[in-house]
Order: structure tokens, then C-alpha cells, then sequence
């Protein structure tokens, strides 16, 4: 196509005459170049110097041991209780500080999210939708987000007439209860967790259990149709879906045989095995169900923007709107550290965590796995509310509780029976993906028995016109 | 001085029994008082609740470390207190509805049909 | 006695995701499933009846643009040929071959723009419908290419189209004609294997070709029901009688099967374009008529086949340089009156994914 | 002297428990009682925390909070709106009554006695928890889990309504 056919606008010329990152890092003036270039080297050097360190183990356990950020922790606690302080204030600051600085370290995890998240997750989509996404605000559209929040800071307020003034302002606040609260079990370094609880399993459950009550305060409290209809739907969604995670995480507890999340990715570590490999229909079904209970698609069908608009919190405006869409990014995300730490290995990666600080390996693996929801979302439509139900209740459940008998009779042999790991497990692993597949294929078997599932013929082509006759011929 | 710096300070059994005593009270009085069947279902799970404070707080000071009943026997009690308590609430919710189709209320002044 | 579950009314609409336009559905909800429906019209009313017939023939094909302003030069097609039969107008060949190729890419950029909108309903979160626009805003280029005009062409004249297209418009629609069927092709592989789009359209939306005839559906919705009626066959116009194509139909009437047609007849007007490309005579793209065209006085109802049914125009001429009656049969609304039966008792997503395989304009519904 | 932590996490959670089980019983909508309940629920579960009983507080906060409020609003929302303003009956004044002797009874009991004993630290129960209940008291268990599944049966049995209900009841109407 020569240039003159593609008059198009002044927007798609932009998008033709695009430079990818390379080509604009490469353009930029030489000292520029040259200065990089030695940060790069220099950023190498180091590198090489901590591998050094690591090595020689004259890393470990050190307060600069930037592995471990709880070694830092630990090394203040000691400093603190071998000072001279009275001991009351000396037990009051050891209490103090690693809390406050625990705490503001998931607050800042997600609140960073929030900052970035929006702008990720469109560029996600708009990659996958064949367009540019937000590169206009700042340096590759970085600031967007800043500039929506700000603009959604600014708007009205709006109460509704006839909202509960009490519940409407609940929920927004509400609901960021879970998405910070759930971080708190999650182990990013073997020292580096919160709050490492016994009952860290149990409190994922509990707490992922809270969302509901503030989506329902939205729904009922604005005193609209669509948000009743929006959150009564994500209540049915997020109850029926509460099972199918708590019977996949008891099947991870089953093998792992503690409730400890840390000891559940030591447990992993040690046997040199992602449990997503031993219990893949426990994983598969965690992932799709924790989708529902955090409202996102295939089965958003709690905010289904083409059905009734926003869902239960239709007639939020500004930021408390804004809260609404954000919680749902930190949602994501806390699922993503979930799926990760029960599933797929946590903060180890084979060996890697010696070399590379933990939390980094997380944060990575979240991402992937946050990546996983931004393509659903991309490419799949929505399921119908019956649909999604029937599926929870009909084929999830069954099949989950069924696999989990399954998995605690192989725990119970695992720890009976002194075999090699390997053998063990991967005769584990093998049984367990053959039953999956076997009962999930038997099971909808019988489900859809009256249900044709094939994909549907092609339409007819014909040349003959005519009405009610003709149409009786060619279907014949 | 000292005392009731320690009154204060030392968190007992003696406060956690209060509190229970208080929050059962609370739900005696909302049992008692309300006039729907669900905040009068409301009173009783806040009664349900200070009596499972009362046991694990025996279970964390325990009173008589000879007999033969494990520390967490208490806690093992309060197990089988939430699953009556689940079963409970959901067959008087489940009445609840009930009433009301059959009688379009659920105000207990009003649910008065054994009085005749 | 039972437990009495309250009916309430929801409004979809005017301004929602899914209504295509200005329009209303006034909803009895009992919880999820619909028990009544209204639609209420009119919001986007613009009087253009009224106001055609203060004008000239020719001033009164923009107001075709604004009534389906998906596919614009359809509408204007079926204006012009229209005029040209009340009046006795010859139209030249190459305008025709022109007028064929125009329409059809027309009702490829239209389609997409129904099948894309129809699966964003569905919840797809507008990937489909992008990947759709990708193809349409390449037709839209080649009309701003030739006409000026993305999306209100006023294209076609009565006696001819208003332009030749330019000398660079013949290879890029050659590249367009050849990678159009490559591109349905990928949407064929995404779409039609796609569990959960399945899911959610078929059996849903049913039509039977009997009430699809008792409500004198055409276009797509129509075919979807089995019943093989196209104009373009049936009662050709312009040069379709030259040109080899088949007519898409469904077999079972439902959402599933109205999207499926659509997606077939892609192929079918790619086809179409090809014979034309290769038959197109050179010559007048026009024949010239007086700017007031005065028809005799007699009236006229001439039909064909949009992207969404068959626009017909009605004309009253008293001989004047105006119509003394001007009318649209607009397949949209005429499509939409189903809506009535299909909705009630359908959950509300079947309701809202059964209005968007109807592919209703609203322009064109309230003129 | 126990550690800062345990003396706010007491007080604060033990103000809460108290002031929204106060504003239960003050609330006058039943769906902000509701709130208010939860809010009593989760400081309860905060409460035996401090107690070091971690796998009853997180059981507390999954059937209280999450699952007994969910049916009670269920419960709320299938009856009609004339039922959910948060009324007293004649009985409260001897409901109050009652509430407060029991609250001073008790209170007076706790603060008279004097109590012995140190405190047992557990570092985790649900081990502790999990062997007594296949063990010791497996029985119960099992009878508690057919209670459940009885309730389950029960509940749906009182809610469901077959055809021929539906047709008596159009008749009755």
C-alpha cells in the first residue's frame, strides 16, 4: 500500500510511525548512552560482588542481607532488647515497630498496585485489543492513572434519594478489608511475612468470606434495582464459590499437612515440587473460583457492565467508585500471592531463592499470574448466572470433594510409606491429573447427557428463495 | 495504686468474664425484647457468643490444672457450639421464611396463634 | 400463599451499555427472569418524514445517511433507486458495479460492527469487537478515500454515484478483498469453537420461522430462522442478477444462528466484491439530472436489502420537485417488535444478547 | 504485665463488642443492626485472639461473620419491608431487666472470686484441637456433623415448596 492510500487520520499515522522501546532508547543523545552504559556495568559489577557474598555465606543472617528483609527486622529486635531501655518500653517498641513496618509495607504493596495497576492492566488489554492503551499522560502514560484518580477525587458526591446514608458509605472502605487483611499470612522470604499464622489456610478462607457483607451494604443501600440485582448476584456467586476454595485448600493442606502458609511453600520446596503439578484440578478450580469470588471475567457477572451497568455499586460517583474498581485490582493480586504461595511454590524456585531475593520470585509469579487474569478477561465472554452456579454447585463441588477424598487417601500413604520423593510424588501427580481428567470427563458425561455439546453445523447455503416451504426443504 | 494499675493492666479472668457476661446480658435483652424473629435470632447467636468467651477464656486460665480434661477441652466445646449454632440459626431462618408465608410477618407480638 | 417475591420494574435505558443507541426497555423483573417487557421509542426521533418532504429528492439522501448511520450507503442505495424508479432515470454501468461494490463493503464494515457489539454483550469485554472495527476501519478509509466521509457518505445520487473513486482506491481494496477472508477465518477459529460464547447464545433467543414470518422479520434475523429470503436474490436490484453468490441460512433460529449467518455472509460479499472488481466497465460514474428533479405525479414502494433487512422507501410524488410523502419501512424496527415475545420469561443476559442479535439502530428506528 | 499488644487488643476489641452489641439493640433499621452485629462478631473473634485462641477466632469469623450474617440477611431480604424496622415488644423492660442481673451477677461473681491460676500460652490449638476431636470425642463430632446435615435437610424441607403446596396455597388464598 503505497503512502497516499493511507490518508487514514493524524491518530492512525501516529500509530504507523510508532518507535518500540529499543528503537527510542538507541535514538537518545551519546553521553546519555554512555552514562547508562556504565550504570549497566556498574549494576553488573554488583551484582557479581553480592553473588560473591552469597557464596562465601558470609551473607547469611546479616542485617544487610537484602535477601531476607526480615533479617533487618530480626537484627533491630535484637538491638532494641539488649538495650538499656526500661522493658516496658523496650517489649512496647519491639512490638511497635515490626508491626507498623509490616503494615506499612502491605499498605504501600497495594497501594503501589493502585497506582500502577489500572495503568497495566490497560495496556494489557489494549495489546490484547489490538490498540495503543494510555500513552499520552506522562512518560508512556504512566501518570494516567494519578490523572484519573485526581479527576475522580474531584467530582460530586451523589447520594442517591432514598439511599441508607449509613450503609452507602460503608462499602467502598468496606471492602478494601479483605484485599489488605489477606496479605497479611503470605511468607515473601523464609523471615518475611507478616503474620506467619498456624491457622494462615483458615484465615485466607475467613477473611476472603468478609467480602460479601460490604457488597451487599452497596447494593441494598443505594436504593437501586441494578445494584440489588448486581449484589445479590455476587452474593449467590461469592457463597457457592466459598466451597470450591476452601475444598482445594484443604486438599493442599491434606498433602502439605499444615495450615502454616510457610511451611506449606516449605513443604514444596523441600520436595522439589509445585503442588499445581500434584493437584492440578485443586489449582484450576482455586483459580476459576477465586475469579468469581473477586468478580472478574468470565464471571464478573456481579458488575456486568452490558447488563445492568455497574452492578451493586452502580450508583457510587467519584472516588468512592474508584475505590470499587481498585479493590478490585488489589483483589487480583492478593489472589495471584494466594495462587502462588498454595500452589505454585511461593517465594522458592528451585533453588533460585538463594540467589535472588524471595520476594522478588513472588512478585514475579503474581504477575504471571495477574497476567492469566488480564487475558481471560481479554478473550472470554461472560457466563450466564444460572450457567455459573450450576457450574459451582453441579460440577465443581462434586468433583473437587471427590478429588480431595482421593488426595487424603495418598497423604495418609505418603506419610505411612517410606519411599523416595520422586517415585512418591510423581505417582501421586500421575494418578491424580489421570482421575482429574477421567471424573471431570465422566461427570460432565453425565451432566450433559441431553445436551448436544458438538460444535454446531455450519449454516446452509442455498440460491432458492421462497418462504415457509422453502425453508421446510432445505431443512428437509 | 498498684492495685488498680494491675486491675487495669493485667487482663485476666476476671475480665473476660465480664465482658461475656455483659455481652450475653446483651443478647438476654435483645432475645427478650426485640419484635422480629431475626433480631431476636440476632440476640441469641451475641448470647452464644459470650458464652464461647467464657469457655476459652477457663481454657486459657484454667482454674483446676488437676483434672483429667485437657486445656483445650474448651476449645473443642466451642467447635460443636458453632456447628449447633450453624445448624440453629439456619433451621430458624428457614422458619422464619416459613412464617412469614404463611402468616405475611414476622413480628412475634403478632405470630400469636397458640394463644387461642 | 407462596412465598411472594415482588415484581419490580428496572429501566434499561435510555443511556445504558447495551441499548445500541437512545432506547428504552421498560422491564418487569421477577429477580432474574422477565416477566414483561415495554420498549419505548422515539428518543432519537428527528421527524425526518416530515422534514423530506420540504425537500428536494437529492437534499433528502443525507437524512438516509443519519437513519441507519451504520450503513449509510445502503440507505442511500435504496433512496436513489427509489427516485430512479418513480422518475425513469437511467443509471450507467460502471455507477452500478460501483453502487455493488459500495454496498457490500458496507455490509461487511455493518456486520462486523453487529456480530462485535453482539459478543461485547455477551460480556467479551469488547476484544471481539476491536479485532471486528480492525476490518471496518479499513472500509472506512476507502469511503473517506472516495467520498470524503467515514460514516455519513451521501454517496449515491439518483442516476449514479457521486464520485469515481480515486486511482489509488482499486489496489487497496484489492489488498483488502484479498485478506478479508483470512481475517473472518481467524474469527471463525476464535469464535465459533468458544465454549462459553456458545453457552450463552445457543437456544437462546429462539424464532421460529413461522412467527419470524407472522412478524415479518427480514434481513439476517430472518435467515437465522431458516427461511431463505434475500432481495438480493428474491427481487434483485442494481447488477446483482450477475453476480454469483449464495444466501446464508440458519437452521434454528436462535442468537447463535443469527450471529453464524452474519458471519457467513462476510465471505459471501467478498465474493460479490471479486465479480464486480473484475467486471466493472469503464465509462460515466453518472448521468446527469436536473438539480429539482421533477418525477410524475405517482408513488412508488421500492426495496432492498440492507445489512439489517429490507429498507423500503415509499414515495408520493404530485409532481413537484419535493415528495409529497416520504417513507421508510426500517427493518430495525420492524426486527425489534419480536423483541416482546423473545424477552418475556428469558433471564435478563438472554434478553439483552437476544436484543443485540436482533443488531437494531436506533437512528433508523425513530427516523 | 502482659505485653502492650494483648492490654489494647483487649480493651479495644472488648469497647467494640460492647458498643455495637449496645447499638444492636438501639438500631432502629434491622439491616443496620445487622452491621452493627457483624461488627460485634468480628471484635468477638479479635477477643479470642487475645485469648490465643487462633483457630476459633478464624472459625468465629467464618460462621458469624461470614456465613450466619449472610443467611440473616437472606432472611431480612425474603421478608417483607414492613419487618425491618428494629422494634421492641412489651418485653423489654423485663428483658433489660434480666440482662442486667445476669451482666452484674456475672460480674460481680468475676470480680469477687479470686481467680488462680496461670495463664496456659498455646502456640497453636488447632493440632491440639484436630487430635481431641478424632479422638477423645469422635463421637460428638460425628453426631454434630449429622446435626448438620439434618439442619441442611430440615431447612430446605421448611423452605421448599412442592407443586401441590403451591396449588393448596392458591386455593387457601
Amino acid at each position: 500500500m503505497s503512502e497516499n492510500t493511507r490518508s487514514a487520520t493524524p491518530m492512525s499515522r501516529q500509530i504507523a510511525e510508532h518507535h518500540s522501546l529499543l528503537d527510542r532508547t538507541l535514538a537518545l543523545p551519546r553521553p546519555i548512552l554512555v552514562m547508562l552504559s556504565v550504570l549497566l556495568v556498574g549494576f553488573a559489577m554488583s551484582q557479581i560482588a553480592i553473588g560473591y557474598l552469597v557464596i562465601s555465606g558470609q551473607l547469611d543472617g546479616k542485617w544487610y542481607d537484602i535477601r531476607d528483609l526480615g533479617n533487618a527486622m530480626i537484627s533491630l529486635d535484637g538491638v532494641i532488647q539488649n538495650s538499656e531501655m526500661d522493658s516496658r518500653i523496650a517489649s512496647t517498641l519491639a512490638y511497635l515497630i515490626p508491626t507498623l513496618a509490616g503494615a506499612t509495607g502491605i499498605v504501600s504493596i497495594v497501594g503501589g498496585w493502585l497506582l500502577i495497576g489500572p495503568w497495566v492492566e490497560r495496556r494489557l488489554i489494549a495489546k490484547f485489543q489490538i490498540r495503543q492503551g494510555p500513552n499520552r499522560t506522562g512518560p508512556f502514560g504512566l501518570l494516567q492513572t494519578l490523572a484519573d484518580a485526581l479527576k475522580l477525587m474531584q467530582k460530586e458526591i451523589i447520594i442517591p434519594s432514598g439511599a441508607d446514608r449509613f450503609l452507602y458509605f460503608v462499602p467502598p472502605v468496606a471492602v478494601f478489608i479483605p484485599a489488605i487483611l489477606g496479605w497479611a499470612p503470605i511468607p515473601w522470604s523464609p523471615k518475611m511475612s507478616y503474620a506467619d499464622l498456624d491457622v494462615g489456610v483458615l484465615f485466607v478462607i475467613a477473611i476472603s468470606s468478609l467480602g460479601v457483607l460490604a457488597v451487599f451494604m452497596a447494593g441494598w443501600a443505594s436504593n437501586n434495582h441494578y445494584s440489588l440485582l448486581g449484589a445479590m448476584r455476587t452474593i449467590a456467586m461469592m457463597i457457592s464459590y466459598e466451597i470450591p476454595i476452601s475444598v482445594s485448600l484443604l486438599a493442599v493442606v491434606l498433602l502439605t499437612g499444615s495450615t502454616k502458609l510457610s511451611e506449606i511453600v516449605l513443604w514444596q520446596s523441600e520436595h522439589g515440587v509445585w503442588l499445581v503439578m500434584l493437584i492440578p484440578f485443586a489449582a484450576l478450580a482455586f483459580l476459576f473460583a477465586s475469579t468469581a469470588e473477586i468478580n472478574r471475567t468470565p464471571n464478573d457477572i456481579g458488575e456486568a457492565e452490558s447488563e445492568i451497568v455497574a452492578g451493586f455499586y452502580t450508583e457510587y460517583s467519584g472516588m468512592k467508585a474508584g475505590l470499587f474498581m481498585g479493590v478490585e485490582l488489589a483483589n487480583a493480586i492478593l489472589v495471584g500471592a494466594l495462587m502462588s504461595t498454595f500452589f505454585l511454590g511461593g517465594y522458592t524456585m528451585f533453588g533460585l531463592e538463594t540467589w535472588i531475593p524471595g520476594y522478588l520470585i513472588l512478585a514475579t509469579k503474581i504477575g504471571l499470574v495477574y497476567f492469566l487474569f488480564v487475558w481471560i478477561r481479554a478473550t472470554l465472554p461472560r457466563f450466564r448466572l444460572d450457567q455459573l452456579m450450576g457450574f459451582a454447585w453441579k460440577f465443581l463441588i462434586p468433583v473437587s470433594i471427590a478429588l480431595m477424598f482421593l488426595t487424603a487417601i495418598e497423604s495418609s500413604i505418603l506419610v505411612r510409606w517410606d519411599v523416595p520423593n520422586f517415585l512418591s510424588l510423581g505417582l501421586i501427580g500421575l494418578v491424580n491429573i489421570t482421575s482429574a481428567a477421567g471424573l471431570t470427563f465422566v461427570w460432565l458425561r453425565v451432566l450433559f447427557r441431553d445436551t448436544d455439546l458438538s460444535t454446531p453445523p455450519a449454516p446452509i447455503l442455498t440460491r432458492e428463495m421462497g418462504g415457509l416451504q422453502a425453508a421446510k426443504v432445505l431443512r428437509g | 495504686m498498684t492495685e488498680i494499675y494491675e486491675l487495669i493492666f493485667e487482663i485476666g479472668l476476671m475480665h473476660y468474664l465480664i465482658v461475656s457476661g455483659s455481652v450475653f446480658g446483651l443478647g438476654t435483652a435483645i432475645a427478650l425484647g426485640k419484635r422480629s424473629a431475626i433480631a431476636v435470632l440476632m440476640g441469641i447467636e451475641l448470647m452464644l457468643n459470650g458464652s464461647i468467651l467464657a469457655l476459652l477464656a477457663f481454657s486459657r486460665f484454667p482454674q483446676n490444672t488437676s483434672s483429667d480434661a485437657g486445656l483445650v477441652d474448651g476449645h473443642v466445646f466451642v467447635v460443636f457450639i458453632l456447628s449447633v449454632a450453624a445448624a440453629e440459626a439456619a433451621v430458624a431462618l428457614a422458619l422464619s421464611v416459613l412464617v412469614y408465608r404463611k402468616r405475611e410477618t414476622v413480628d412475634l407480638d403478632r405470630i400469636n396463634l397458640m394463644r387461642w | 400463599m407462596t412465598t411472594s417475591t415482588e415484581p419490580y420494574i428496572l429501566n434499561i435505558g435510555p443511556q445504558h451499555p447495551s441499548t445500541h443507541g437512545v432506547f428504552r426497555l421498560r422491564v418487569v423483573m421477577d429477580g432474574e427472569k422477565i416477566k414483561d417487557l415495554d420498549m419505548i421509542v422515539g428518543y432519537l426521533h428527528r421527524s425526518m418524514e416530515k422534514l423530506a418532504e420540504e425537500r428536494t429528492f437529492t437534499q433528502n439522501i443525507p437524512f438516509t445517511d443519519r437513519a441507519d448511520y451504520l450503513a449509510a450507503m445502503t440507505g442511500n442505495l435504496g433512496l436513489a433507486i427509489a427516485v430512479e424508479r418513480l422518475a425513469g432515470v437511467e443509471v450507467p454501468e460502471r455507477a452500478e458495479y460501483l453502487r455493488v461494490i459500495f454496498s457490500e463493503l458496507q455490509r461487511i464494515a455493518s456486520h462486523a460492527m453487529a456480530n462485535g457489539t453482539l459478543i461485547s454483550d455477551a460480556g467479551a469485554w469488547q476484544t471481539p469487537l476491536l479485532y471486528m472495527f480492525r476490518e471496518r476501519e479499513k472500509i472506512l478509509d476507502l469511503f473517506e478515500m472516495t467520498c470524503g466521509a467515514r460514516l455519513t457518505t451521501n454517496y449515491m445520487r439518483i442516476g449514479g454515484v457521486a464520485f469515481d473513486p480515486p486511482v489509488e482506491f482499486w489496489p487497496a481494496l484489492q489488498e483488502l478483498v484479498d485478506e478479508l477472508p483470512d481475517r473472518i477465518d481467524e474469527y471463525h477459529e476464535l469464535l465459533v469453537s468458544n465454549e462459553v460464547f456458545l453457552a450463552r447464545t445457543r437456544g437462546v433467543g429462539v424464532i421460529s420461522p413461522e412467527d419470524a414470518i407472522n412478524a415479518s422479520l427480514t434481513g439476517p434475523a430472518l435467515r437465522g430462522s431458516g427461511i431463505p429470503w434475500d432481495l438480493r436474490k428474491a427481487d434483485p436490484y442494481s447488477v446483482y442478477d450477475r453476480m454469483e453468490f449464495d444466501v446464508v441460512v440458519g437452521r434454528s433460529g436462535d442468537v447463535y444462528d443469527r450471529f453464524m449467518v452474519r458471519m457467513s455472509e462476510l465471505y459471501q460479499s467478498v465474493k460479490i466484491i471479486k465479480q464486480a472488481m473484475s467486471q466493472i466497465p469503464a465509462g460515466a460514474h453518472k448521468t446527469d439530472i436536473p438539480l429539482a428533479l421533477r418525477p410524475d405525479e405517482g408513488e412508488i414502494y421500492s426495496r432492498i436489502e440492507s445489512p439489517r433487512g429490507e429498507i423500503g422507501f415509499f414515495l408520493v410524488s404530485d409532481g413537484g420537485p419535493s415528495p409529497y410523502r416520504f417513507h421508510i419501512r426500517a427493518p430495525s424496527l420492524i426486527n425489534l417488535s419480536l423483541l416482546h415475545e423473545l424477552g418475556r420469561d428469558a433471564a435478563l443476559s438472554d434478553a439483552i444478547v437476544t436484543l443485540g442479535s436482533l443488531d437494531i439502530v436506533v437512528g433508523e428506528i425513530d427516523r | 504485665m502482659d505485653s502492650p499488644g494483648i492490654v489494647i487488643g483487649f480493651y479495644m476489641m472488648a469497647g467494640l463488642a460492647l458498643g455495637s452489641g449496645t447499638l444492636v439493640f438501639l438500631a432502629r433499621n434491622l439491616l443496620h443492626a445487622l452491621a452493627f452485629l457483624v461488627i460485634s462478631f468480628l471484635s468477638m473473634a479479635g477477643l479470642f485472639l487475645t485469648l490465643s485462641a487462633d483457630f476459633i477466632a478464624m472459625a468465629q469469623i467464618l460462621i458469624y461473620a461470614g456465613s450466619i450474617s449472610v443467611l440473616m440477611v437472606f432472611a431480612v431480604m425474603l421478608t417483607p419491608l414492613a419487618s425491618r424496622d428494629n422494634g421492641n415488644t412489651i418485653y423489654v423492660l423485663p428483658g433489660l431487666l434480666a440482662a442486667g442481673g445476669i451482666a452484674t451477677f456475672v460480674g460481680f461473681l468475676a470480680l469477687d472470686t479470686s481467680w488462680s491460676g496461670p495463664a496456659t500460652d498455646f502456640t497453636t490449638t488447632i493440632d491440639l484441637i484436630g487430635n481431641l476431636l478424632l479422638g477423645k470425642y469422635v463421637l460428638a463430632f460425628e453426631i454434630a456433623s449429622v446435626l448438620l446435615l439434618f439442619a441442611l435437610i430440615g431447612a430446605i424441607m421448611l423452605v421448599q415448596t412442592s407443586s401441590s403446596d403451591q396449588e393448596e396455597g392458591e386455593a387457601d388464598d
